[in-house]
């Protein structure tokens, strides 16, 4: 067993110096009525050389994959992961350590945490950005939380409908069990959050809002702030696509106070939902009611900079029920390749980016609208974008498939109102051909079918 | 070598990523949404290379060497399951893929909850969880639904002491009160305790197998009746189950729900603080209120069954951190029942082997029979002067990541030993000769224990200094 | 640019500081007539992602790849490569360091190579290796130059016919332009080097025997050293196939002088043939003679233990054209992956998996004689095996690459009195259902076409 | 940390292989035959890991930090080039493939023989030397057969002061015996010496472009007139090719075979001292002397060519070192032509810019102009009892590997310094800072030098013990 060092000889001896007899000796401290009955039933060990063949033969059996042009964003987004990440990332120094409970032997991850802090809160106009939470959608539960607790008595949190749905779900879950109340702000015509009804709302301790938001509209972020404060709250400020901000106003700039979101196109696969990594920031007024881990910059015995996890007292090992919130564990590697992305971008690299993103879902949209297509809005949109078809888009979209194209996301099952319409995303990864060649595809099928 | 933050280097201009032309019409902008572009560092691939290459050295792994942390299950994390979680197949599949394009990728979640309940005895799992501790508030909420769904709203919740922290937290986030169960003098729980405590407003126990001094809860049947026949649930905390493995049977000591950590047990690595994976297995009775959507067999195909009406909702965007679950499943399958028995057994071994070999050196909490970790104090060092802290630090010298200090609460100066299977018998006889040559150091020298470590990048640092003037960015 | 960090400012700037107007400038020493004319007629750069295409639709082209089973070893073997191989190797204080000239920054390098120089001695049953050779031909030609030096005045080598005939070709290569001679010695019927007419050779230096030979067949090393020292010439004894002596008696037992080989067996793929790894090594009293690098154990200032390059006064920068030869840059890495191979396996493992390897070549062996193949030779075989069918195999053989298998090598164009006969090889990584389904596919192909 | 050797460590039965089990019956084996089995250590996967992660700690390259080794080119390595040699297309693939069935390999390889000779300004390339000794082996085996096909033996060769130490010992393995030719006071030749020694027993000249002090041969043109009208031929040692691409036309210099140091111009990595690849190229007239095969197109596809009588031969048991051609065929795409001629020029543009801030520090040897490489003595710091061994170990201190020292011979005490293209202004200015810091101690402190390294694993090693009582193996 090559994970297994121990040779019969040294198990004798080492049981000698236990004192006990054998193996299962060791366990005597179990009473019979608590101990597995047999063998566990999972087959015998595979090798090294069966597993790869089990792991090919499982995979082989996914219609799609790599070789498909997925137009889908919703969350989770197809970008380029530039070569040094993963080669970098799998050095075992960062990849087999633990939370760096013992900072004279953690400053690379330390330090690479508080590199990710800084050029997150910098993405995104605020003051201090904590070490990850689990994605986006747990982020926006633990903000919609510590909204609560900087607004003391207030016990409602408005979400926009036009939040990805399953982050308002993690939302509703982590709120289950609690006495806060969440209440949804409509869609408007041109896609963006209708805020008219907020000042009606009893104890609204906050109202998130995100932007881009699930149909690639950009909220006008800066108009929502001041509505927000307006009553009072506090502003919430979510995203699905930090890319955005490579372009985009940041969310601090336009008056959040609490910002969360989803980091998963900064360097990390979509590998089917997860890991991707939860950002979350705030204004520094409002940090010790942050969750999460986060490293602060300190000094050694000698006066040397050095990094360590700091604010502790608001987390669970110092304050047990009294605290933040139960993280521990966060998404640190993630983090870590987050912040290595955005390194390796850089301020030129990001905009151009951004940049790239955003016309590439500007001419495959406009190239859908020649073919009839409809937007639903008409809001600008970064990355993605909503329409319907003047035909029975599902059929084509089903003959696309044998063309390695995934053709969008069906609105439906999210927004039982918007049958018929789809979700495109396109990224840089998007070539122009590639765009020209789906949109005759679907031209060609259209054709076909009627 | 010394390496400064990213922003003190690289000069504006320069990229280290590849960007492609744009082959599209540049579209249209209102210009009052544009922002002025983050102030970012630009590097070249070098400059990015050589940073983090840097950061990494001052680093101490698995890999780098003997990581005895208590509770943390610092075991060896096998390279080839990271070539399996970056199979092109695996990073590039979008979550949103209609079930009958990704068979492959939902049977693999499939087998793996199987192999999760076939492991603790339970029969169920869920995989959405991100982390243990966001598996304890899984199983917790599906306590609050099972209570609802009985009618009831429970408000209490009894926690022993010796629990992590993240139980309570987790606990009071599910709208329970925490209600502490003192530990006896041999480190575990009497039923008779608990017996005093449940009542049909607590909602149960939560309860850690074996617990944080490494002991089986040798009453846990009949604490698991006691709390049952008040209507209660008993929730097991998995963080330990590296001692456990074909040996214990989770639903056989009246665990109803438990949360396993992948990346301890299950070897799939810490990453510097995740991403994790914290699978949920439950009993029957539970598996209606577990996280919506599972992974369900239909016949020879696999799906998403979104059909739950009772469950507790959501907790991930998606489906948790499947590149944790691919490494974990590729483990499970290199390692086989019998192996996994038998690495928790050689867990359990390591583990008394370094108890008996340091209990004349180290004051010893407990004499209690313990199985993968023990836990030592500082009692025997503090009439020289030296803490727990300074040993600790002090080990770093010798090579080692230092065990867990100070935790449990119930040990004053605790020192948690955990070695894991992984470690062979020549290399924790080296870490035991430090350990007891740290413990004549404290003795002869004790400031050389004070002014530990000596061999880092930084000296010992000042936590205080950090937490009352916060620097948090650059 | 990424691999080019110099904005335009920094350019100016040096060249400011150098006194020169223009990048161009800089070149103002070479004369107009010796500068490039115009631009590299090479395409413009490709982004890293139009690369990974390029190289994708590049390598679509091949017919074979890696989901072929290739019978074929002939220098070039299947055997299964841990996982931590390519992931410690890659590691890039081993890859991008130079050799180690400067041993205090080198030590990782420098112990690496010195265990990789202990664990091949101990599997040659030598005394010394060096750091490597190119490949097992050029360390074979090193070989016989070698034997050269110290036989003084004797100025011929015999060569087994049954040594790769792209190793004894390299041979040749190696000796056209010096005054020495080469002498080939025959194959007898049982597949085995005839050594009868060693007697009548004039100023024989040394005789070169390959086992496991060509053909696969082992060679009587012992008979050989015997009958080679017999008439007072050096022992050369050469592999391609380094893991036959897990199992076999090692060629330093049997009596050779000198030894070398390939070593690509041990961890490195076939990467259509190269890099591999050449292996050299001697008895103590030859060392001096010997080429290539060598790393030493020494002591530091303090009296630690170290390792250093050494006796470099037989190589080329400090003899110059007196040097034991001309190589300098070796296979350093491939030598480390090597011993990290054979640490990998351990004592215990090469034996095992060196019988494993015998076992499938002697299955595959006997269920193709069972098909009515006649083998060419009766002596003992480790991993390959030569023989001729009853049947046109040659049109079965294209057959069966529609069936994702290249059964064997056609001897012909190398031994063109074998006509009609192939070289098989099987190893660890062919199943027996494999073996089980290719032959019975030969069966079915043979009889359709009768 | 420390780390024994492997055979200090690991435990009789242990084993990190993943063995398969045997599924085929055991043969029958002749005992004569059967060895006792290599003495090896038997290790766990986590030995290995361990063990080779800690030697890797010890080490310094290009990742660590500057490298600025002359005549070596230690430029970046791009990590996107790693993953195509590790294609399992590539790493699986059989030498003796028929060539229909592996037409990508062959395409690649024509591909670079393509590229190398359109950088070269050269008409055709070999790809099959190992390194770049063994391209000039070659290329000096190819001199030996174009005389040969003239009826001519001749038995000398023109080899500058300044040569590599590989020239001599390159040409001798061939049957020529160097002629060594004195460059003048400025660093070059001069072609009246050439002149002098040139006649008609000499096969031909090496020649290092630029040379080995980082100077162009300025009468390059006139050298080759001389030495090609005395039939003889001129080899180009293209180590140096970093400081020329897109810059120097060598056939235009009058140069007829030449070798590229793959790994060296062509950024792929060193490994510690190789794998390398040693390409050569040649004018039309020396192509039939090429290697044997070399790979054509014929039509649209591509094959191996063996019907070439002419040929040298084999160097290599198959077509070189392939990975390595992999790396250089991406790294030339990822490039393009212009892109390969400003990492030339940046190339040069670092070089001067070091010589420039350096010089007022250190001697320099000649004060003619030079490319991609400078070459400073220990001239100045010899009064205080520093030598450049001394200097360079010091600079180890710093965090930086050491120039390349005393050599070429013609400089005592040489210090030659190639920065290469892919270090940035400011990293290069802390070099300079460093050097001039190393220079103020050699002056305030020359024991501090004469102790260096202090930082490293060990100090410095006793060579002179390691050649007297050889101890090569454990």
């Amino acid at each position: 067993m090559r994970y297994l060092p121990h040779t019969e000889e040294e198990i004798q001896e080492m049981l000698e110096v236990v004192g006990k007899e054998s193996l299962d000796d060791l366990f005597s401290s179990v009473p019979a009525e608590c101990r597995y009955q047999g063998d566990i039933p999972i087959p015998a060990a595979l090798t090294e050389w069966q597993l790869k063949d089990h792991f090919a033969a499982l995979m082989s059996k996914n219609r799609v994959n790599q070789e498909h042009k997925v137009l889908i964003g919703a969350g989770s987004y197809d970008h380029y992961v530039p070569e040094i990440l993963p080669s970098l990332m799998s050095r075992s120094e960062f990849l087999t350590a633990y939370t760096p409970y013992q900072p004279e032997v953690a400053q690379g991850t330390l330090q690479g945490i508080f590199e990710y802090q800084t050029l997150t809160a910098r993405l995104l106009g605020t003051d201090a950005v904590n070490a990850s939470m689990y994605d986006g959608a747990s982020a926006l539960a633990e903000s919609a939380l510590m909204s609560f607790r900087i607004a003391r008595k207030k016990k409602t949190v408005a979400l926009s409908a036009a939040i990805h749905p399953h982050y308002r779900e993690v939302v509703a879950t982590y709120l289950q069990a609690t006495d806060f109340t969440i209440i949804e702000l409509p869609v408007d015509a041109e896609g963006r959050t209708d805020l008219s009804s907020l000042a009606g709302i009893e104890g609204l301790a906050s109202v998130a809002i995100q932007s881009p938001n699930f149909f690639g509209v950009v909220e006008d972020l800066q108009g929502c702030g001041e509505k927000i404060h307006d009553v009072d709250a506090l502003f919430i400020s979510c995203f699905s696509e930090a890319l955005a901000y490579g372009l985009l106003k940041s969310p601090g700039e336009c008056g959040a106070d609490i910002i969360c979101g989803e980091g998963q196109s900064f360097g990390l696969g979509r590998s089917y939902g997860g890991p991707g990594v939860g950002m979350m920031g705030c204004r520094d007024k409002l940090v010790r009611n942050m969750p999460g881990r986060i490293v602060g910059q300190t000094l050694d015995t000698k006066g040397k900079r050095g990094f360590v996890l700091t604010l502790a007292t608001r987390e669970q090992h110092i304050r047990r029920e009294k605290a933040t919130s139960n993280i521990c564990s966060n998404q640190g590697i993630c983090a870590m390749t987050a912040g290595m992305y955005m390194a390796t971008l850089g301020g030129t690299g990001i905009r151009q980016l951004a940049r790239l993103n955003y016309d590439k879902a500007a001419y495959l949209r406009s190239e859908l609208i020649k073919l009839g297509a409809k937007p639903l809005f008409d809001a600008p949109v970064f990355n993605e974008f909503a329409l319907r078809f003047p035909f029975d888009f599902e059929r084509v979209r089903e003959a696309l498939k044998e063309e390695s194209v995934v053709a969008g996301l069906s609105l439906e099952a999210y927004y039982p109102d918007l049958q018929g319409a789809y979700l495109f995303c396109a990224t840089e990864t998007l070539k122009k051909e590639d765009i020209d060649r789906i949109v005759s595809s679907i031209k060609k099928h259209a054709l076909q079918e009627v | 070598l010394d390496e400064p933050l990213l922003w003190e280097k690289g000069s504006k201009g320069r990229m280290a990523f590849s960007m492609p032309e744009n082959d599209v019409p540049a579209a249209e902008l209102d210009p009052s949404l544009l922002g002025a572009g983050p102030d970012f560092p630009d590097l070249s691939e070098v400059d990015v290379v050589r940073h983090y290459t840097r950061l990494s050295q001052w680093n101490f792994g698995v890999d780098t060497g003997m990581y005895p942390l208590g509770s943390c299950t610092m075991k060896y994390n096998p390279k080839i399951n990271e070539r399996f979680a970056a199979m092109p197949e695996i990073t590039s599949a979008h979550p949103m893929l209609e079930a009958e394009d990704c068979q492959g990728l939902l049977q693999l979640q499939y087998d793996l909850q199987e192999e999760l309940a076939r492991i603790t005895g339970m029969d169920a799992t869920t995989l959405q969880p991100a982390a243990g501790a966001q598996g304890e508030f899984t199983g917790m909420l599906a306590f609050a639904c099972f209570h609802k769904s009985n009618g009831e709203k429970r408000s209490k919740i009894l926690i022993p002491d010796t629990a992590h922290g993240t139980n309570p937290a987790s606990a009071s986030l599910c709208g329970f009160k925490p209600v502490s169960l003192k530990s006896n003098d041999t480190g575990v729980l009497d039923a008779a305790e608990v017996e005093r405590l449940m009542d049909e407003d607590t909602a149960g126990i939560m309860l850690t197998i074996p617990n944080t001094l490494g002991i089986f809860e040798r009453d846990i049947r009949k604490i698991a009746d006691i709390v049952h026949a008040k209507g209660g649930l008993v929730y097991g905390d998995g963080a330990n189950m590296n001692a456990s493995m074909g040996m214990i049977d989770y639903k056989r000591c009246g665990v109803d729900i438990m949360h396993l950590n992948l990346h301890k047990t299950f070897s799939t690595p810490h990453g510097g603080g995740g991403p994790g994976a914290g699978a949920v297995c439950a009993v029957n009775r539970l598996l209606p209120f577990l996280p919506r959507p599972m992974v369900i067999k239909d016949g020879e195909s696999y799906k998403l069954d979104f059909d739950r009406p009772q469950s507790l909702g959501r907790v991930h965007a998606f489906y948790g951190n499947y590149g944790v679950l691919v490494r974990t499943h590729s483990y499970i399958r290199s390692m086989g029942g019998n192996g996994l028995r038998l690495a928790s057994q050689l867990a359990v071994l390591n583990a008394n082997y370094i108890k008996a070999e340091l209990r004349d050196t180290f004051h010893l909490g407990y004499e209690t029979e313990t199985l993968h970790e023990c836990v030592f104090s500082d009692a025997n060092q503090v009439e020289y002067g030296v803490t727990t802290l300074d040993m600790a630090k002090r080990l770093i010298d010798y090579g080692y990541h230092p065990p867990t200090i100070y935790f449990p609460l119930i040990v004053h100066g605790a020192i948690m030993i955990e070695p894991t299977e992984t470690e062979c018998k020549a290399d924790i006889d080296l870490f035991i000769g430090a350990m007891k040559q740290v413990a004549q150091e404290a003795i002869d020298d004790a400031d050389l224990l004070h002014s530990a470590p000596v061999n880092t990048k930084v000296g010992r640092l000042d936590e205080t200094l950090a937490a009352r003037k916060p620097c948090l960015r650059g």
